[in-house]
């Protein structure tokens, strides 16, 4: 039993240790930064600007995570995200559709999304991977045809139905950090002390034996895409929230930009494992990246290779630290 | 002969997604007059060379139960480091073939090592390599647009590659005659030949292929450099084929080639596939591209389609399997 | 467990040398360009000899940023070179940035930000999306930093943040592009019937910012007036947003001319050829105008299986594009596009630097409109035309 | 007895935390057949990992054939002569058994492989060992048996000189270890040495020469066959007598109520009209040759499968189970021969898997009330004697036996009355297997019922009250402990073969 005792310490640090790092990295990054672009880094604009990135990232990794938690995966959510604010926001500016209507639209057709990939994988034992290709496709053919293939702009700050753009900034005030923060504790409340989560959890880890326990299995794992679902809408509010304008055909960048902060969190691509504060910090990490690298005069392209580069060491030290384990 | 009836199994697929493809030229002819004329059949080919390439290279890794999502950003920035060397260094269009290809292998080796020796999950590390390759050209060539030598210009024969065009005009398709060739050799190579029996073997199961002293870390990655290999081909057809190369594009394209495969036969899980199938399965992808425009669909109901078709593809695997 | 540790300040590490070396680059002067994507080294090569010459010339050191839509299309590179003009001359410093993608507004929004917080003393902007940059600006406006808009105005653009705007009139560009490629069919719809429709084919991006939009639309309403002048009726099919956001157009069956318009699902050549294939495949069509660069490579990409293009409305479909770009000047010399529209990317580009300068000098600045140039294998040398037809 | 052909000296391996193997020694013989006994994690599958280079050895000394060696993988063993049968078996289910026979030696001609040469090779092996299957029957078709054969069949076709069994048995059914057993026999006439590792008694003293005990990494002694006793070898595995007779009759008393009764189940070609009553109290034994469709009707009858037709009373009400959902609702639980992949969910703590069956138990409003939870699981941990160091504990650090409390713990939360036990002690060691018998008394004791479906025939009569035989999927016989003998079991298990 002895051995046995130290490996279970090992994976208490493994996890515990695993947030540390990761937070050094953040702070090492925003100074690093800040230096390298002579100070003009630290302005509270510069910050406002980062947090624009990291709402709508934010819940889109949210999402993600309970569905890499079941051990599956979902790249369809930055197309569906785009999705779900072009038809909405299409009824909104051209079926004069009132502000308030559209928002809870966005929601859900974001919801319906879930509900399809969810049943499809967990009902037709669809591969999530080949699932989320094919939601990825109609997302955007969705969207394109329901627009007429052109971009939707959502009403300015100024105009009587701007008031949707108070979830990101009230006079200044970062309303849509605490959102964000509020969520993620809902979403870690659900992942760590409800069955929910708890079942979610567990299936991700060995499907087979949670279900000869006598438990709807399916069930559980629809419900996870039904949640990214449903964040991956939250998100198309907060897109245009910060961005008023989308367009169709586009948004899969946002996957890997998604997918990347929750698996740099901690969460396991085996399934099983999750870390919501971790994904939170990650998505902060990869937001600051994009904003470092903008503010550094670098175009775009920096930024997704080094956010590869990234992602393949977090994983690589998931899968050896794993290995070490067994 | 059980071996038979494994073939015959993969046959029938096959035989199905033949169906598929002769019904939807009937459909389109019958619903638009236009598309049943010679330059659209050429224009499908057209659309469907980088594909198939992409197509017959990913059936590898897919068979050893991973994928390749690089190829698709990948065979674009392959195409861009080609164009500017041409351009802005001013090489002859053999060379930037070359590095256009060789780009390609160094990625795949490059996502070998990633899965097969650091063991990372093969979806994930792709997707990196996806993230990587898209900014590798744009950043390594300045984010500008370039556009090979066109077929009119004195060095654009490497354009007749594909597609012949004799003096009156009439234009042949000869890049099919190369796809079916290369079909060809890569069933042979998948079938009859240690790499593809290893493949299949790896998907199929990998410790007990280590047990067997195979060298699986080499087949392994080996079948991820095959894809880049076929990724980096695609390059020069994607080049050959339009005009201007603009990055950022490319996203995607691993998609349709993916989409493919699976339409054709490929198990997501691994171990099943052929290479017929995949090419197969890329003409239907393309048939859709091309064919809904010419029924006065919008561009966008293809993208719808081919989610459909794809899910149906994997359905009806799934009820096969729920039968027996 | 160390090697977890290792590999993420591994990555750490990555990152700021990456940055590290980014910054080296970016107190360098005009290397504002090269971290955009070495454009310095590739405009260097292409040309601007005297550049070197002129650098030392009035040395006004004021410091600019400038955001393009992207720098994907040729067409930005041309107009760099026109603010390594203008650099030149003034002596300024100018740093140019612009997303991956001209889609990518979000991107360019973060941009313009970083931009402003960088407290130049002017910003250049070409917006990818029109509506996405109103706040920014607004922010620029509390900084007192004067925004040129170039290539792309800002209609609803706070009062008194946009000091200029340099662009052309899209719409007038898009007529052009009607007015020259009537004269060339004038016949062949003169003889159109109801029965005996004729079809002119529009290939149109997927408009973001409103440029291509007025473009696309410019040339529709253009050529109706011309076809009712020569009193034919017309109508509109394809994409539904001009349909239905033409007027004077009749419905279909009593048209004796059709324009049909085109958008792809997504700015790629492919996807764009294959529209102006759908069009250029139908036995009715005289003629197509591809309405940006890409569209108009469409329809040459298109043209390479179909081999319909001619400048004889006899033998073949009459074609037309936007922009330059090696391919479509090819296409010209080649007698496959009859011409092609431009606009002045490098005047844009240069006059934009001139105007911030202005700007900073005190000088009152009003707006620059410019024009579109119709181009065809007889003007293409002119010194009007040349410098503005990039590769 | 022929002379030595491999000696292993002193050898030493330690992993991160574990010393595996402290100075084992080993000397094989050739034509003989070694027993390599030891309780799990004894050390023996390691020890021969070592031999055979898929492990490195810290130290220590290998003399194979005279000089000392070293292998680097199993490549170069096998090029040497030294083959492996695998307990788990390395099957490509999607390729034909000849292509998995010549698996990274194919034939070629040029760059092509030459499968025809390979099937008819394989046909040749095959008819040297006078086993039936057909070369180019895809693998994953064959029945394990069947898999297990080829194995065998493959490790000879490397003309090899020692082979090592790695409890070849544990997935074959009699007839099948039969069949081995002649090639064994075979082989040792060609004076080939064999380590053969397993568990079961009975096999050792048929077929093996000499029997080398380990115990935790560490090598005990070395006894002829013939000269002792179970009970010897069993002392020497774990220092104290634990075999124990047969039960002679049954402890239920015949007026005890029928729990559960099946009728007329029929479940695919495994599951033919099975039916049979379990009454309170009692232990009804499931025995039967591997693929006789004990497993299956079991699965069926938790549906956990589907199943095609049949009735089922509990406490003699007509019950509709279509899932594990239904049965468990029933107060039926299924303790999953395979573990790791039916029975626990490996990643998360001793706490979580107890309550998995049960969570509704453990809420308060919408969340988990832990509390509670560790609580419930520390009683369970105290009453099997599960040992551990706490209910945080991964299951996945946890020794078989103490896995399989985990998973009877959690049934015994859902307090399920029926409790179906599939191959209870598989892959579990001596000891810990009379922990469990005793386990499954005292759980009879308690007035639970159970199935136990099992293979080893000692298990069968030592613990059963009544016993079902099944054979190729039908009910054959139903006997009363008192007079079931093995050789009635058997030609009940046998009889449709025969």
């Amino acid at each position: 039993m002895k051995v046995e005792k130290i490996k279970q310490n090992a994976f208490v640090k493994k996890v515990g240790f695993n947030r540390i790092v990761l937070i050094f990295v953040l702070l090492l990054m925003y100074l690093a930064f800040g230096a390298l672009t002579g100070g003009s880094f630290f302005g509270f604009s510069r910050i406002m600007n980062t947090l624009n990135y990291v709402y709508f990232l934010g819940f889109l990794s949210l999402g993600v995570t309970f569905v890499i938690a079941t051990g599956g995966i979902d790249f369809s959510i930055g197309p569906v995200m785009f999705c779900c604010s072009l038809v909405s926001g299409y009824c909104l500016t051209t079926y004069g559709v009132p502000m308030a209507p559209s928002l809870i639209m966005s929601i859900l057709i974001g919801v319906l999304f879930g509900v399809f990939n969810g049943y499809l994988v967990a009902y037709w034992k669809v591969p999530p991977f080949i699932v989320s290709m094919a939601s990825m496709n109609i997302a955007k053919g969705i969207a394109a045809v329901f627009t007429k293939t052109q971009s939707v702009s959502w009403p300015q700050s100024t105009t009587d139905d701007g008031w949707y753009r108070n979830f990101i900034n009230m006079n200044g005030i970062p309303v849509g950090l605490f959102i964000f923060l509020g969520i993620s504790v809902i979403c870690a409340i659900v992942l760590n002390k409800t069955k929910w989560g708890r079942y979610i959890l567990c299936l991700g880890s060995n499907e087979e034996a949670v279900r000869l326990s006598g438990v709807n299995v399916k069930k559980w794992k629809m419900l996870a895409y039904i949640i990214c679902g449903t964040l991956v809408g939250v998100a198309s509010i907060f897109f245009v929230a910060a961005y008023t304008t989308v367009q169709p055909g586009y948004g899969d960048q946002y996957n890997n930009e998604a997918i990347a902060g929750c698996v740099m969190g901690g969460t396991s691509m085996a399934g099983g494992l999750a870390s919501i504060s971790g994904t939170v910090i990650g998505v902060f990490i990869i937001s600051l990246l994009q904003q470092g690298i903008l503010a550094l005069g670098f175009t775009k392209e920096y930024q997704y290779i080094i956010t590869g580069l990234i992602v393949i060491a977090a994983v690589y030290s998931d899968v050896s630290a794993r290995r070490r384990k067994n | 002969m059980a071996n038979k009836k494994a073939l015959g199994k993969l046959k029938g697929r096959e035989a199905m997604v033949l169906a598929i493809i002769v019904a939807m030229i009937v459909l389109f002819s019958i619903l638009s007059p236009t598309f049943r004329t010679y330059p659209t059949l050429v224009s499908v080919l057209d659309n469907s060379y980088y594909i198939t390439l992409m197509a017959l290279g990913v059936t590898f890794p897919l068979i050893t139960g991973g994928v390749d999502l690089s190829i698709g950003t990948g065979l674009v920035s392959y195409a861009l480091i080609g164009g500017f060397l041409i351009f802005q260094k001013g090489m002859p269009v053999g060379v930037a073939i070359a590095v256009c290809i060789g780009f390609g292998i160094l990625i795949g080796i490059f996502n070998g090592v990633l899965v097969a020796i650091m063991d990372l999950p093969p979806f994930l590390a792709t997707l990196c390599t996806c993230m990587i390759t898209r900014g590798l050209g744009p950043a390594l060539c300045g984010g500008f647009g370039v556009s090979w030598p066109s077929s009119i210009s004195a060095d654009g024969g490497f354009r007749k590659i594909f597609k012949f065009v004799t003096a009156e005009g009439t234009v042949i398709p000869i890049g099919i005659v190369f796809m079916i060739i290369l079909v060809a050799i890569m069933s042979f190579v998948l079938d009859h030949t240690r790499v593809g029996r290893y493949t299949i073997a790896i998907g199929s199961n990998k410790e007990a292929t280590r047990l067997a002293g195979v060298n699986i870390k080499f087949y392994h990655v080996l079948a991820y450099v095959i894809s880049g290999l076929f990724a980096g081909m695609a390059g020069v057809a994607y080049a050959a084929t339009y005009a201007t190369i603009y990055p950022g594009a490319g996203a995607g394209f691993e998609l349709d080639a993916i989409g493919g495969a699976i339409v054709g036969g490929v198990s997501a899980s691994g171990g099943v596939g052929t290479i017929l199938g995949s090419f197969l399965g890329v003409i239907v992808i393309c048939l859709m591209k091309v064919g809904l425009p010419f029924i006065g669909l919008q561009a966008n109901w293809q993208q719808i389609f081919t989610g459909i078709v794809l899910i149906a593809a994997v359905l009806v695997d799934v009820l096969k399997k729920k039968k027996d | 467990m160390k090697k977890k540790v290792l590999a993420i300040l591994l990555s750490a590490a990555m990152v700021v040398s990456m940055a590290a070396c980014g910054g080296g680059g970016n107190d360098g002067g005009d290397t504002g360009n090269a971290d955009s994507g070495t454009a310095t080294e590739d405009t260097a090569d292409a040309g601007d000899a005297d550049d070197a010459g002129s650098s030392e010339g009035g040395n006004k050191g004021y410091s600019f940023q400038m955001i393009v839509k992207s720098f994907q299309s040729t067409y930005w590179q041309a107009a760099i070179k026109g603010v390594e003009q203008a650099k030149a001359e003034l002596g300024v410093e100018v740093e140019a940035n612009g997303p991956a993608n001209e889609s990518d507004i979000a991107d360019q929004v973060q941009m313009l930000d970083s931009a402003i917080q960088k407290k130049p003393d002017g910003i250049a902007l070409a917006a990818c999306d029109t509506k996405s940059v109103v706040d920014s600006l607004a922010k620029a406006l509390e900084a007192g930093i004067p925004v040129v808009c170039f290539d792309t105005g800002v209609d609803e653009a706070p009062e008194g943040s946009v000091y200029a705007t340099v662009a052309t009139d899209n719409a007038a560009a898009g007529a052009v592009a009607a007015e020259n490629i009537f004269p060339v069919i004038e016949e062949k719809i003169k003889a159109a019937t109801v029965d005996a429709k004729v079809r002119i084919g529009e290939v149109n991006q997927d408009a973001t910012a409103l440029n291509i939009q007025q473009r696309g639309q410019g040339f529709i309403d253009k050529m109706i007036e011309l076809c009712n002048g020569a009193d034919k009726k017309v109508a509109v099919v394809g994409n539904e947003f001009y349909v239905n956001g033409t007027e004077g157009a009749v419905d279909e069956k009593e048209a004796e001319v059709i324009i049909e318009v085109g958008v792809p699902a997504q700015t790629t050549v492919d996807l764009a050829s294959t529209e102006a294939q759908k069009i250029m495949s139908k036995d009715d069509t005289i003629a197509i105008f591809g309405s940006n660069q890409t569209t108009a490579e469409g329809v040459i990409t298109a043209n390479q299986t179909l081999n319909k293009l001619s400048t004889d409305p006899e033998k073949g479909i009459i074609g037309a594009g936007f922009d330059a770009g090696t391919p479509q000047k090819e296409a010209i010399l080649n007698d496959q596009l009859i011409g092609s529209v431009t606009q002045s990317p490098l005047m844009m580009g240069y006059e934009a630097v001139i105007t911030l300068a202005k700007i900073c000098d005190g000088e009152e600045v009003s707006d620059i409109p410019m024009d579109g140039y119709w181009y065809s294998k007889d003007n293409m040398e002119d010194d009007n035309i040349a410098p503005n037809l990039y590769d | 007895m022929g002379e030595v052909i491999l000696t292993m000296k002193g050898i030493d391996k330690s992993f991160p935390g574990v010393h595996a193997l402290d100075h084992v020694d080993l000397e094989v013989r050739k034509g003989e057949v070694l027993a390599l006994m030891g309780e799990n994690g004894a050390g023996k599958s390691t020890l021969m990992k070592v031999l055979t280079g898929i492990y490195k050895k810290d130290s220590g000394t290998i003399t194979y054939e005279g000089k000392e060696v070293e292998f680097k993988n199993t490549r170069e063993a096998q090029d040497a002569g030294i083959v492996i049968v695998h307990q788990e078996l390395n099957m490509l289910g999607h390729l034909t058994v000849a292509q998995n026979l010549f698996i990274g030696r194919e034939f070629k001609k040029g760059i092509r492989i030459d499968d025809k040469k390979m099937n008819e090779e394989a046909k040749k092996l095959f008819d040297r060992l006078n086993v039936h299957i057909d070369p180019t029957e895809t693998m994953s078709n064959l029945t394990v048996g069947k898999q297990q054969m080829c194995e065998i069949a493959k490790a000879v076709s490397f003309d090899a000189k020692v082979i090592i069994f790695d409890e070849p048995s544990a997935a074959l059914t009699e007839s099948e270890i039969e069949e081995m057993f002649k090639i064994i026999r075979d082989l040792k006439k060609k004076d080939i040495a064999m380590v053969y590792i397993s568990h079961r008694m009975d096999e050792i003293k048929v077929i093996t020469d000499r029997v080398t005990v380990m115990r935790d990494g560490t090598y005990v002694g070395t006894l002829i066959t013939e000269k002792c006793t179970k009970e010897d070898i069993i002392n020497m595995m774990v220092g104290r007598v634990i075999y124990e007779d047969p039960k002679t009759e049954s402890a239920v008393p015949k007026d005890a109520p029928v729990v559960l009764k099946v009728e007329h189940l029929n479940a695919g070609r495994m599951v033919q009209d099975v039916s049979f009553e379990l009454r309170k109290g009692e232990i009804l034994g499931f025995s039967g040759l591997m693929g006789a469709g004990r497993t299956e009707t079991a699965r069926a009858l938790f549906g956990a499968d589907p199943k095609e037709s049949g009735d089922i009373y509990i406490n003699g009400q007509k019950v509709t189970i279509n899932n594990p959902q239904d049965a468990v609702n029933c107060g039926i639980g299924y303790l999953s021969e395979d573990r790791k992949r039916y029975g626990i969910v490996v990643q998360k703590t001793i706490a979580e898997n107890t309550t998995m069956a049960s969570m509704k138990d453990f809420m308060n409003g919408i969340f988990i009330n832990k509390k509670k939870e560790v609580e419930v699981a520390d009683q369970y941990v105290e009453a099997l004697a599960t040992k551990t160091p706490g209910v945080d504990e991964l299951v996945v650090n946890l020794s078989g036996g103490n896995q399989q409390k985990v998973v009877i713990a959690k049934w015994l939360t859902r307090n399920s009355d029926i409790l179906i036990f599939d191959e209870p002690t598989r892959g579990i060691d001596v000891g810990a297997k009379n922990e469990i018998y005793k386990l499954m008394n005292k759980l009879v004791a308690e007035g639970k019922s159970i199935i136990m479906i099992s293979s080893e025939m000692t298990e069968i009569l030592r613990m059963s009250d009544r016993i079902v035989v099944m054979c190729e999927g039908k009910k054959t016989g139903e006997l009363d402990i008192s007079e079931a003998k093995q050789e009635t079991i058997m030609n009940l298990a046998t009889r449709e073969i025969e």
